[in-house]
């Protein structure tokens, strides 16, 4: 037991085996197994937070899994912004598994169905649990095969909860989404060949010491790049995002919405500004930058033109998704920490408010049946927990302060007039005006009381569908005040970050 | 005839380009595997080096249940994850009534099953030194099981669903709880203590094959098993809805 | 001359198995496609071993040409088969009246 | 070292081939053949790099258990995929037949 003291790095790994357990338990019974996903979930939040302490008061860390060291053996490791990400995750997990109980529950209590449903919850405890163990596992690897089973692992859960929902449409966007994330894997690993061929490493850590590596290793990495992308659905390749997101169950659409999107996008991003920054040229971060302009701007039209909510929820993340690429160009004046923590806060804003906003709007869906925009008239009366929910996670995605959003859009707009590159100030406008169109081009109708219109007081809906939802707004509002504190976690585990960017690029 | 001609045809612009496309891209890639030195070392000479204190004879048994066995846990859960997500989509496709089944393929079947179940014995024994191993001889299993489904023997439409997830969930199960308790014993995720990783790694291999086996059973089997969810009218599962409802 | 022997082998064995993934990438029919994709799993092991990897060669036999061919034939079939009992449904003039009886007495009642 | 630099450009080239199946085709049975072609492809590079002639060495036995990994991975995904693809053609031609039915009552009633 003496292994087991506050320093050791071995407590690393239990946010990876507790839901991996728990997932096999849900699996293997038939019962209770929403109390296992819960103690799973809580466990898991417990873990990180324990993390992140250590994180504050023994510096970054790193594990050697099965104490075989680098060059062999596969290492873990935890700094600033991968414990920020597993923050992210455990809050988020919770309030999604919290209300994928009520959710499940008020729909079995339809007589109608109830089968249905029962197939549903059965398979949704382990598909889910195995995925939280799949994105703590990438967000903690240090080895880029490692990565690829863990990207496997996420890609073939998020497919499956995908088709969940049994619609002949979801089953057909979950095939396509399937079949996208397959390739982007095999791209992922033809990069991966090509490194290893160059490097004769795995280590993230060899590989950024790793300077001599040519031609080679920049396919490798474009390679790695164009297939991570195709998960992370930036611009040209998020054909296959809003049809899959849209049709799933709520819950689910909230997992993949929030969770799913943003673990490819943080391997993207440590792979660029980390482990191969001193191979990335200014032509490719416009080009990034460029692409995720085009993705901001094209995802909020779209979004303003849809007719179903879920829809438009889908398409605004390809939106929000935009932003973060647009902070790859600001690099170039930017410090290391300044675009780290653009990254992290618009992706932990986006991921809370995003849930939340998906789990309102499978609210207002069980509620109504359907989630026609055109029909929503008069909610607030029915669901008044909920329209806030909606309208708190609004305001965060518009980006008004105090939101987490705001901060990352500040943190954008003053970066790029630092640069003298304008137009990325512009963008950041654009989308923002469009994305305060499409929030609250709904938002009317929930105020709007229709003709003949009784406040009859309708069945109390279970607390479990409409606080976690509250919640997880109230966070992505709030994030903006703990701003420094969540600033301080970020730096103190990159050390490293000041060897990558000694005074920004040239 | 002329209709679909007409369509390929037309089709024939955007497929033109994406081939040229695609033959740009794998010419290039081809250049650049030849420009890339051949002389970069690789991991054989660590692999070497450390061999003796892996426990086994065979560098890739070593290096999948050892030097890189965590990769190995996560890539079981792969398969498993498989099995729950077909499950989740459809139930087994079994015939509705059992035809007769010939007595030479009953006896072929006979014959053959127990000798799989030898051949699979013997590759994962011949892991530690040799080619083989938990996936080989999970393979050889699974072979097993769908030469028996395909035979439809009336018995397997009634298997329960519980021991059948036992099955599937053993060799996960027991990979979790031998890198558990590596970790008390020594500090280390997957750290066998000293002299224990052969048998160890002989143990984890013999639950992984099973639930290979069971596995790749259960997906060519295309669903779930009749009974795995509980009836709707089960009044135990029902009565908790019933009251919130 | 073991050298030139093994490389001329090298080339037929390559050569084979493009010509065997053009075709089966290409074939109209999907079964054909399926059986050309187990031949070439099974050339495939003998490429791993001669690339010297005895255990890809085994887990490719057994896995790859073993298993994935009759998964993809028992998907192929089932497929067919629904395929086939819409078609049945769709031609069989009897069934879609009683169907369509069934839907008219559950409307009057 | 002629060996591994052809083995290489074939997997290559059966990567390529497969991606362009992959995106021209429709049949979901064909898609799911054509990833199987481009991880066998990328296998092949994987395997090739660690390839050393007989008398030469030892070969280098961690890409093969990637290799392993792989094959696992690829088997198990391609399950899933022809399971999905089967569900698809179920419920789209349920879904078609219903609604086949539906414009046939709705005639009758119509007329």
């Amino acid at each position: 037991m003496i292994f087991f003291n506050a320093e050791t790095p071995s407590w690393m790994i239990s946010p990876i085996v507790v839901p991996l357990t728990a997932g096999l338990l849900c699996f293997l019974l038939s019962r209770r197994t929403f109390v296992i996903a819960l103690a799973a979930a809580l466990a898991n939040l417990i873990a990180v937070c324990f993390l992140t302490c250590q994180l504050l008061v023994f510096g970054p860390m790193r594990c050697h899994v099965g104490g075989w060291l680098p060059p062999l053996g596969i290492t873990l490791r935890t700094d600033g912004p991968a414990v920020l990400m597993l923050l992210m995750t455990a809050v988020t997990g919770l309030a999604i598994t919290l209300y994928a109980r009520g959710y499940f529950t008020c729909r079995i209590s339809e007589p109608r169905l109830a089968g249905r449903h029962q197939r549903q919850q059965r398979y949704f405890w382990p598909l889910w649990m195995l995925l939280l163990a799949g994105l703590n596992g990438l967000f903690l690897s240090n080895d880029i095969f490692n990565l690829y089973v863990t990207l496997e692992l996420i890609g073939i859960s998020a497919a499956s909860l995908a088709a969940l929902s049994g619609k002949p449409a979801s089953q057909l966007a979950s095939f396509r989404y399937l079949m996208v994330s397959l390739l982007g894997s095999l791209t992922y690993l033809l990069g991966i060949v090509f490194l290893y061929r160059t490097c004769g490493v795995l280590d993230l850590d060899l590989l950024r010491n790793f300077t001599a590596g040519g031609s080679g290793m920049r396919v490798g990495l474009a390679l790695m790049s164009v297939g991570l992308l195709l998960k992370t659905a930036l611009f040209p390749l998020h054909f296959w995002l809003p049809p899959a997101h849209a049709n799933a169950l709520a819950p689910v659409s909230a997992i993949l919405s929030a969770l799913v999107v943003k673990g490819s996008f943080y391997l993207l991003f440590r792979f660029w500004f980390e482990v191969f920054a001193s191979i990335i040229t200014t032509s490719a971060l416009n080009f990034m930058g460029a692409l995720g302009a085009i993705a901001v701007l094209w995802g909020a039209v779209q979004a303003m033109r849809q007719q179903r909510l879920k829809l438009m929820v889908a398409y605004s993340t390809v939106s929000q998704l935009g932003y973060l690429f647009i902070a790859f160009p600001l690099s170039k004046v930017a410090d290391g920490v300044q675009v780290w923590s653009i990254v992290i806060f618009m992706a932990l804003a986006h991921a809370c408010a995003k849930s939340a906003m998906f789990m309102a709007a499978g609210t207002v869906f069980l509620h109504l049946g359907h989630d026609r925009i055109k029909d929503l008239n008069g909610i607030r009366s029915s669901l008044p927990i909920t329209v806030f929910a909606y309208g708190i996670a609004g305001v965060s995605l518009m980006g008004l302060p105090p939101s987490g959003g705001f901060i990352g859009k500040w943190m954008l707009l003053t970066s790029s007039l630092a640069s003298l590159e304008w137009w990325w100030a512009l963008v950041v406008m654009a989308g923002s005006l469009l994305a305060s169109i499409y929030v609250f081009r709904v938002m009317s109708r929930f105020f709007v009381i229709p003709e003949g219109f009784s406040l009859k007081k309708s069945e109390p809906l279970s607390p479990l569908l409409e606080w976690p939802a509250l919640v997880l707004a109230l966070i992505s509002l709030f994030l903006g005040l703990a701003a420094p504190r969540l600033l301080h976690i970020l730096a103190t585990g990159n050390t490293a970050l000041a060897q990558v960017f000694p005074g920004g690029l040239p | 005839m002329s209709k679909i001609r007409n369509r390929r045809k037309r089709l024939d612009g955007f497929q033109r380009l994406l081939l040229l496309l695609v033959i740009c891209l794998t010419t290039l890639l081809g250049t650049i595997i030849l420009t890339i030195p051949e002389n970069t070392p690789g991991l054989a000479g660590a692999v070497a080096r450390l061999q003796e204190r892996s426990g086994v004879e065979s560098p890739v048994t070593a290096v999948l249940l050892n030097f890189r066995g965590y990769d190995t846990l996560l890539e079981v859960m792969v398969l498993l994850l498989a099995v729950i997500g077909v499950w989740s989509l459809a139930k087994a496709p079994f015939p509705q009534q059992v035809t007769d089944i010939s007595p030479v393929q009953m006896g072929v079947v006979r014959l053959l099953a127990p000798l799989m179940c030898l051949v699979a014995a013997y590759l994962i024994w011949q892991g530690s030194h040799l080619a083989g191993g938990a996936f080989q001889g999970g393979a050889i299993l699974g072979a097993a099981g769908v030469l028996m489904l395909v035979t439809e023997l009336p018995w397997l439409r009634g298997i329960p669903a519980l021991p059948l997830r036992i099955g599937l969930v053993l060799g996960p199960l027991l990979f979790v709880g031998v890198a558990l308790s590596c970790l008390f014993l020594t500090g280390n995720l997957l750290g066998y203590p000293e002299g224990t990783a052969g048998w160890l790694i002989l143990l984890i291999e013999a639950a992984c094959a099973i639930s290979v086996g069971l596995t790749l059973t259960s997906l060519f089997a295309g669903g779930r098993p009749e009974n795995e969810i509980p009836d709707k009218h089960h009044p135990a599962d029902h009565a908790p809805n019933g009251d919130r409802s | 001359m073991t050298y030139s022997i093994l490389t001329l082998f090298d080339i037929l064995l390559v050569l084979t198995l493009l010509w065997l993934g053009r075709r089966l990438l290409g074939t109209e029919d999907i079964f054909k496609a399926v059986v050309l994709f187990i031949s070439f799993g099974l050339l495939m092991a003998l490429a791993w071993v001669r690339m010297r990897a005895p255990d890809v060669a085994l887990a490719e036999a057994a896995l790859g040409a073993g298993l994935t061919g009759p998964l993809f034939l028992s998907a192929l079939s089932r497929m067919n088969r629904t395929r086939k009992g819409e078609r049945r449904l769709d031609s069989d003039e009897n069934r879609g009246k009683e169907h369509e009886q069934d839907q008219e007495q559950a409307q009057t009642t | 070292m002629i060996t591994t630099l052809l083995y290489s450009l074939t997997g290559l080239i059966l990567f390529g081939m497969g991606l362009f199946t992959l995106i021209t085709h429709s049949h979901p049975l064909r898609k799911i053949l054509a990833v199987n072609v481009m991880s066998t492809g990328v296998f092949l590079i994987l395997v090739a790099t660690a390839y050393i002639p007989l008398g030469q060495g030892e070969v280098d036995p961690v890409p093969h258990a990637m290799v392993l990994t792989g094959i696992v991975v690829s088997v198990s995904v391609t399950a899933l995929a022809l399971i999905l693809a089967c569900r698809v053609q179920e419920t789209s031609n349920l879904a078609l037949l219903k609604r086949k039915e539906q414009a046939k009552t709705t005639k009758e009633v119509a007329g």
